[in-house]
């Protein structure tokens, strides 16, 4: 099908149109199923003033740290943060915003713009300085926050597998934030462990109906374990 | 004496049931997985995307794709399923989760939770929290009962900024076990070798002390 | 797993606590993936009075259009009904209330309902009869309408293989409404063409993770076809 | 002449562009899928659960699993994938599909359509297409001109209930092809044989003819 061959062959390929103060959201939970060749890409393009939108901030040297290192990122939405000296540092000295989200609501909040919801309501935040602003309505005697949507210029995931026509499946709980990321960009790059033929996938179990994914490109991973736990018998 | 964080762990573990789904916090909820009962079958749910949490991996078993919600390597067991963090909260804050346990700084008698930012200090971010606290059917607090200057933990209202509101219903701490009812702690169980008294002094918020206070039997 | 084993023998066992009067969803796309024993044991307990949120309403003699031959449908929510003469008969007279949804609003509705999201909004209907009476919003110049959750007393749908923990995958385009069916209700009952041990379904594919499912059963079959098309050469 | 509905849909499918990803509605939207132009790809969307929908079965393939959004049996193309009604309504008013073909008994020139209920008549339902039209970016509408009493169809202001406003782009009838520009539809083409004047004679809205309107070539 030729008009659905997704693949590219560079990075630059992968990253074409990207420019500075773009919104990308990128895939993974700490270092586990980020697009690690994609994030490398933006820190050699030197692309900056980024509005970042990622469960996480990577740690020193690897995963999204990287961009601290040249100050590409003016805004990270995150949940959890500051596994890192260099993001310490550029949060407290104000050198780049931090907006702390939960991360349920963060996730919502990518599903329901990918999904054509502006905003919902939940429970989450409610009464708390997460729900500062912001309104609130009662439900059935609970309360509930309204929360709007987010999409991005660029979507960035990793998956296990591809097929060429951009169907693509995760492995175990590298899945996280990649779906529903990748249905809330304008542009959505998977960056995969492997492509495959369309047909090798199983219909039935497909993460990500093509449809969502603009580019793939195949990466070499390193997966940086970033907690090494190991029973102790 | 006061509990060994291994001891509040264990105390919890007795909250469990058959079948129950469980979703652990760091520190020492984490510890909570050690003691499950012989013959009980709970499952773990990590909110990264994975029901059916198993232990440690060995070296050989090590798999960088396969975390829990602390970032540590883990295994999954027979029976367990992945999903995407959107599913997995629909999942915690649709009220499918049993049971969450979770560690706080603070805890007040309008079951209000304080666990995530102390100001002046590096905020790190909520993380998953706010939603499992809005959204559990039974949440279990595991903490210490004071801290290292002995000012109670257990207040009439939290101090620091709130995880969520009117959420909390049962506190194990070093001291004690409580429960929350109409805007009082009752006093269950005290630790063994732990006077009521010893626990009323390190007690800020309203606390209700019945005829008799057990030991906790382990 | 002791405490996890959720196979139940009998169809009494599986709609054990249904009562007159309950509010229940019944997961099928057109009579493509329904739950068929299940349907037919309400018929033979004779409970009425039903509130039913199904996508559509079966057929004369198949589906749930054999509710309706002892008048056991109240309310009827759904996109698409009437390919039956009994439906319209009843809805005509007015024996049966009908709530119409459009169907990608039903589908969210219970998305949300088993997701914790009390109302949400979409700009499905805005403008049209679907609106009235409900608050309209303008997001980024377009208008949304603000839409409530569904949930159930019972939640009953149709999946392919189940294993004794209740963990599910679905067939083709037999999963329709049946995934965010089996999250919204207070108690699922899912029949299933085949039960497996724990372990034999792929934990990276399964479609409904157990935890949303407290009884399953073991049906059989006909699969009526509604539309019989053949490719004409 | 007048064209048929096997002719709308071909007119139609000359709107389709390799790598489109398309929903085409029941009655003639149908048929533009006999007509994709050789040498390019494109993938039809089924609403009930289904990218890649391909032609109806055999005898010996025909699975009652696998139907479309019309309820005919039908097969998937290499390359489909299956998902929920959820998954499917959000790719929907997500806006990733990039063209939607659907019947209407009404537009108007204000983008509105009227396609799913006669009052007096048994009302069946919106089903998929009120999310159709409300999300779609490019939506095309196939339909007769006039009705059998030759009233136009293609109106000022639509007097059925509303299906959608303001999202109607262009219209595809067996006289002519419209499209919505500023308030007025625009005269683009003509069916082989029908006159400009035909054409306005059976158009109640605002028209607005250009110096040249070319007949539609196939």
């Amino acid at each position: 099908m030729a008009g659905f061959y997704k693949v590219v062959n560079s990075y630059d390929e992968a990253l074409q149109g990207l420019t500075h103060n773009m919104t990308v959201m990128v895939g993974g939970f700490g270092l586990c199923g980020i697009p690690e060749g994609l994030i490398k890409k933006i820190y050699d393009l030197g692309i900056g003033g980024l509005t970042c939108i990622s469960n996480n901030a990577g740690v020193d040297g690897f995963g999204l740290g990287i961009l601290l290192e040249k100050n590409q990122i003016k805004t990270m939405i995150a949940s959890y943060v500051g596994e890192n000296a260099l993001f310490e540092k550029q949060f407290l000295s104000g050198e780049m915003e931090v907006k702390l989200t939960p991360q349920g609501t963060l996730a919502e909040k990518i599903r329901a713009g990918g999904a054509g919801i502006p905003a919902f309501f939940t429970p989450t935040g409610y009464g708390t300085v997460v729900a500062e602003g912001k309104e609130t309505r009662e439900y059935n005697g609970k309360h509930y926050v309204l929360e709007e949507s987010f999409t991005a210029d660029f979507s960035l995931v990793k998956a296990w597998k591809a097929d060429t026509m951009g169907n693509l499946i995760y492995r175990e709980t590298a899945r996280n934030f990649n779906p529903m990321i990748a249905t809330a960009g304008k542009i959505t790059v998977a960056e995969v462990e492997e492509i495959v033929e369309p047909g090798e996938l199983d219909p039935n179990f497909i993460h990500t109906p093509g449809i969502y994914v603009d580019r793939v490109i195949k990466g070499t991973f390193e997966k940086r374990i970033e907690q090494r736990t190991i029973k102790t018998i | 004496m006061a509990l060994s964080r291994e001891q509040i762990a264990q105390r919890i573990s007795q909250e469990l049931k058959d079948g129950y789904y469980v979703n652990l916090g760091i520190g020492i909820p984490t510890l909570v997985a050690n003691y499950v009962p012989k013959g009980m079958d709970v499952l773990f749910q990590s909110e990264n995307g994975l029901l059916g949490m198993g232990e440690f991996p060995t070296e050989e078993t090590i798999d960088p794709d396969l975390i829990n919600a602390g970032k540590q390597t883990v295994t999954a067991v027979t029976g367990a399923s992945y999903f995407s963090s959107a599913e997995s909260f629909a999942m915690i804050r649709g009220g499918h989760i049993d049971l969450t346990v979770l560690g706080a700084f603070e805890v007040d008698q309008k079951g209000n939770i304080a666990s995530w930012m102390i100001p002046g200090k590096l905020v790190k971010g909520m993380g998953g929290a706010m939603d499992l606290v809005a959204s559990a059917r039974n949440i279990i607090v595991a903490m210490a009962h004071a801290n290292k200057q002995g000012e109670s933990k257990i207040l009439k209202s939290c101090n620091l900024p709130l995880t969520g509101v009117h959420c909390v219903r049962k506190v194990v701490t070093d001291l004690a076990v409580l429960e929350l009812r109409e805007g009082a702690f009752h006093l269950l169980e005290r630790a063994p070798g732990v006077s009521v008294e010893d626990i009323k002094k390190l007690t800020e918020a309203d606390l209700y002390i019945p005829e008799h206070v057990p030991e906790m039997a382990f």
